[in-house]
């Protein structure tokens, strides 16, 4: 069990002692070029989370390697590096430079950038051009939008992905109360935050059941009982996003809540929760829908 | 920067803006200019709030009710409890000569400690509306301008800017004293570097608002 | 301007007040056969919102035509019919059969069941279909659950929809308090309510900018405001459903406070609204992005 | 069936209960065993609840607090408003020549009102615990059991029983008094026919408990 950041969530230059309260850090997506980001207002709240059109700003794959991730090595937390691109040569290129970097634990693909056709076909595609490019661990980050996911998580687990990285935002709008114009300057965000929870506990389930591949959980943890329910719907690892921008000793926080609630489940060790919601009920009582139906 | 669970103590009307009391909790006030994330009761994100005040024991904010955020911070009791985190950004560079604060609207809230922190000098503050410069009464020695007039026509001239106001305000200023140094807005997630949601154009790039300010020096922004 | 339920959010024969309290009443969706629908439990309530898993329990078409219809007619409330099938040809046979009832105003094609693939060419075939067996006017309801639903929204246009409802529920997951297990019989369900408000928003900003059809909004209204904020986005109509079950009164409730919402915003009557949000803005200097990023 | 926003005027508890009183703001109370949707603050979905009680101008439910929604119920303070929607579904046929109340845990809750309506006739009532029991004082001629000892061990011969309780309750009285009627629960969204999401199996078909129960004949549902 590792709880790390959500990528773009944390940046641990500025926030060292943050990051090291993480298993795992990971970077915001890093580029080919190096990116500005969207104009902003590139942030709005929403009733139950939040939308981001940060637009992947990064200094890109040159500077990262000679300025960021030098420094990132001497963190003493360990780093994944999340990677987008536009083609699928790009991912290749990006792992292929990444490859034997000592300070690299693991890389996250990042499938669900703009612009990259999110179809079964390319996700299997770029995480075959990245496996031919790299020996690290590599994980696959999805997104909800797309009409069977586990299907999308297939074709990453036979392209040869080592894990999945799950989910990332899916596009909202806000509009501003005066005006009714987008508040973000993109139009469309992502949303992100305890909105997104049943989407991506969805999306955890139906790919553990699909892959049986390690999953890093996330989309609005906020709570050891959130984390807790990613674990017990297949994902050993979990990740915090929006949270941290509320709360950044969340990653504490969370640790011992979730320790709280495994105490208080009395199911042992944390290892026993992984994939429990998929277990076969106890009794064949449980499973006759009349009873399940009238529960009392 | 740390981030507490602390207590209400005190919200006291100042003409249209609430000042919010709340205890120390151990944290440090930090430098005139320097801002907290206050968790706002019901809202997915905190609100960046200057410190308007560090009396002992407690850290008081001076605050608009204009949306959700604030309005939930506004209805607050004694008693009640919120997460603050901070102190956040970069303040005010306090080794200025002959410092002059020029604050407009909701932009005074930064002033009053930092008029503490430099002996009082003297202030220029505008307004709307004679209601809303209740709020003058916080900070000592100011000269008060209501709109039309605008505080540019009244700041005189041979002293150290340190501004806080509304965007047009800071841009005319700017424009006046290039030497001032002057706090901005921006949305913001975090406050402390994590989101990238504070983007501003600095020096002709996108940089962090929460990280390179909020206290700039005039010529940093390009108005 | 109109105010409609979401499909299989009313049954207007057992509450015939709340129906004729709406400008029109669409039906729960209608399938070629009968079905009872899935093994309860099939709803539970998520934080901001909740699931449902009914699974398109309906009479079938047959005693549908012969039973269901002609007290629909009689209600004097305009009806529209919610079909969905298994295969393409299933909608054509519904419409079909639909076609010279007088009862019918609009057939609304439900192409987000389950088993039917939700892919542009496959929604374009469905409609294409639907278009050659009836002249009745057609309104295509759309997933959420895609990369791009401007795509599927202009292959439905090109096939000869007449408008576009918009958006259906998206997978989520709960899970039991004590058991982890979900609560749903079927596993995940359908997230309907506040949390999917921005992404129905989204999509229905999206669809318009790319089609210009008209379009019935729908997913997490519970206010005038939000119906407002649909009409901005580009639905000159909106439909409601989860709020219906907490409040059987919201269409009345809904249309004084649209009402209320125009008159304060000042722009005149409600068709002025529509499509608000993708309006330029007025003057130059708000879309310096300078102005836009320090906004005080 | 009618909406009305209605004003908490008390809130007592009765064991490990609580009994909520409210306005009856024009809504009409309905027939014994019939149920009304009880906003839940701070939650999407109503909660459904028997009413218990109809004192003059008030209703009163009694509310087991297990989950988010009945908590936040039971928290509710004199003052407060909530919606309400009611009186939603059957209830029991009133017609029977020698009525028996049966009830177990919160299961007694619509039993007070049924009570009334029948000329307090006598009734045997199930609780987990002492505590659990203090719930029998809301209804007359009560004879309480305590487990291990259960109602239908209880129940006299030559009766019409009237039945609210939990699952295994209802299906041990459906098995020894065939005639009986007997309230069950199931999750429900709207409680008027609106979300299909109260299906339970009724004569081999599943069809929404809201419509046509939740009072039913014991051998509509086969356990
Ligand atoms: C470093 C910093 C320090 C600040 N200090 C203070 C302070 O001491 N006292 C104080 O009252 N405010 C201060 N603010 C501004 C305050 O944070 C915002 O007003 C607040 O976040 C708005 O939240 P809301 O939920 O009330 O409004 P929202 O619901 O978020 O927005 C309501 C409306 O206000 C507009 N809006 C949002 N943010 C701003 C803004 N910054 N300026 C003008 N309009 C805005 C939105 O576009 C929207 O139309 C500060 C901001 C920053 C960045
Ligand atoms: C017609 C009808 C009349 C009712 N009358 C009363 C009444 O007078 N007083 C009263 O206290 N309750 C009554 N109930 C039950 C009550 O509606 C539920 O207990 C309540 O909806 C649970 O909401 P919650 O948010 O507290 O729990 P949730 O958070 O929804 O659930 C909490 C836990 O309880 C379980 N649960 C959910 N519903 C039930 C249930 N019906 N029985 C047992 N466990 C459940 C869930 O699986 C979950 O584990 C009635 C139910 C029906 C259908
Ligand atoms: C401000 C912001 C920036 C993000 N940037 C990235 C990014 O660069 N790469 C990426 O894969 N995901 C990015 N994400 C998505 C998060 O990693 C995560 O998948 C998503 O926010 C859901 O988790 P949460 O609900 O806990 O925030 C970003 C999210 C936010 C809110
Ligand atoms: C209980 C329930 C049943 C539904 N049944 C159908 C259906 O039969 N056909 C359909 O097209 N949509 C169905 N929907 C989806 C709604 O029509 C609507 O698209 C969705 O709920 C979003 O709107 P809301 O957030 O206002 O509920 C159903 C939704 C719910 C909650
Ligand atoms: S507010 Fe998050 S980076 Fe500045
Ligand atoms: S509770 Fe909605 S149909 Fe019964």
């Amino acid at each position: 069990m590792m709880i790390l950041n959500a990528s773009g969530c944390l940046d641990a230059l500025t926030a060292p002692t943050i990051a090291r309260s993480l298993d795992a850090f990971v970077t915001k997506t890093v580029t080919p070029l190096p990116r500005e980001g969207n104009a902003p207002p590139r942030i709005a709240e929403v009733e139950h989370g939040m939308l981001n059109s940060i637009g992947l700003a990064n200094p890109g794959i040159d500077r990262f390697l000679s300025h960021t991730l030098p420094r990132l090595g001497e963190l003493g937390v360990q780093v994944w590096v999340s990677v987008g691109g536009f083609a699928t040569a790009d991912y290749a290129d990006l792992c292929d430079r990444l490859d034997d970097r000592p300070e690299v634990a693991v890389i996250e693909l990042n499938v669900s950038c703009p612009n990259v056709d999110d179809v079964p076909a390319s996700v299997g595609e770029i995480v075959g051009a990245a496996r031919a490019a790299t020996r690290k661990p590599l994980y696959t980050k999805l997104s909800p939008a797309t009409a069977d996911i586990a299907e999308v998580a297939l074709a990453a687990q036979k392209a040869g992905t080592d894990g999945l990285s799950m989910v990332n935002t899916i596009l909202g709008l806000a509009l501003d109360g005066r005006t009714l114009r987008p508040c973000l300057s993109r139009g469309a965000g992502g949303l992100s935050g305890p909105a997104l929870k049943p989407i991506a506990l969805a999306a955890v389930y139906a790919c553990y059941a699909a892959t049986g591949l390690p999953i890093v959980g996330m989309g609005g943890i906020t709570s050891g009982r959130d984390a807790l329910e990613f674990v017990a719907a297949g994902a050993p690892s979990v990740a915090l996003g929006t949270i941290l921008f509320s709360d950044p000793t969340a990653p504490g926080r969370i640790r011992v809540e979730l320790a709280n609630e495994i105490g208080q489940l009395g199911v042992g060790e944390l290892d026993n929760v992984i994939g429990l919601a998929h277990a076969k009920p106890p009794g064949p009582s449980e499973i006759s829908s009349r009873t399940a139906a009238v529960s009392g | 920067m740390q981030r507490a669970q602390v207590e209400v103590t005190g919200s006291e009307q100042v003409g249209p803006y609430t000042l919010l009391h709340v205890a120390r909790g151990g944290l440090d006030p930090g430098i005139p200019g320097q801002f907290f994330m206050l968790e706002a009761p019901g809202r997915p994100l905190p609100r960046p709030m200057s410190l308007c005040l560090a009396p002992p024991g407690e850290l008081a904010f001076l605050i608009d009710a204009i949306g959700s955020g604030t309005r939930a911070l506004c209805a607050l009791q004694p008693g009640d409890e919120l997460a603050i985190l901070g102190p956040l950004g970069n303040g005010y560079r306090l080794d200025v000569e002959r410092p002059l604060l020029v604050g407009g609207g909701i932009g005074v809230a930064p002033l009053p400690y930092l008029s503490e922190s430099l002996g009082r000098p003297p202030a220029v503050l505008g307004f709307r509306s004679e209601g809303h410069a209740e709020a003058a009464r916080l900070v000592p020695n100011a000269e008060v301008v209501i709109e039309p007039t605008y505080v540019t026509a009244a700041i005189p001239a041979g002293h150290d800017v340190l501004a806080c106001g509304p965007e047009p305000m800071l841009a005319a200023v700017a424009l006046l004293e290039p030497g001032a140094q002057l706090a901005w807005e921006a949305p913001m997630a975090c406050g402390y570097g994590a989101c990238y949601g504070c983007a501003v154009e600095l020096d002709g790039e996108l940089k962090r608002l929460c990280v390179e300010g909020p206290v700039l020096p005039a010529e940093a922004i390009a108005a």
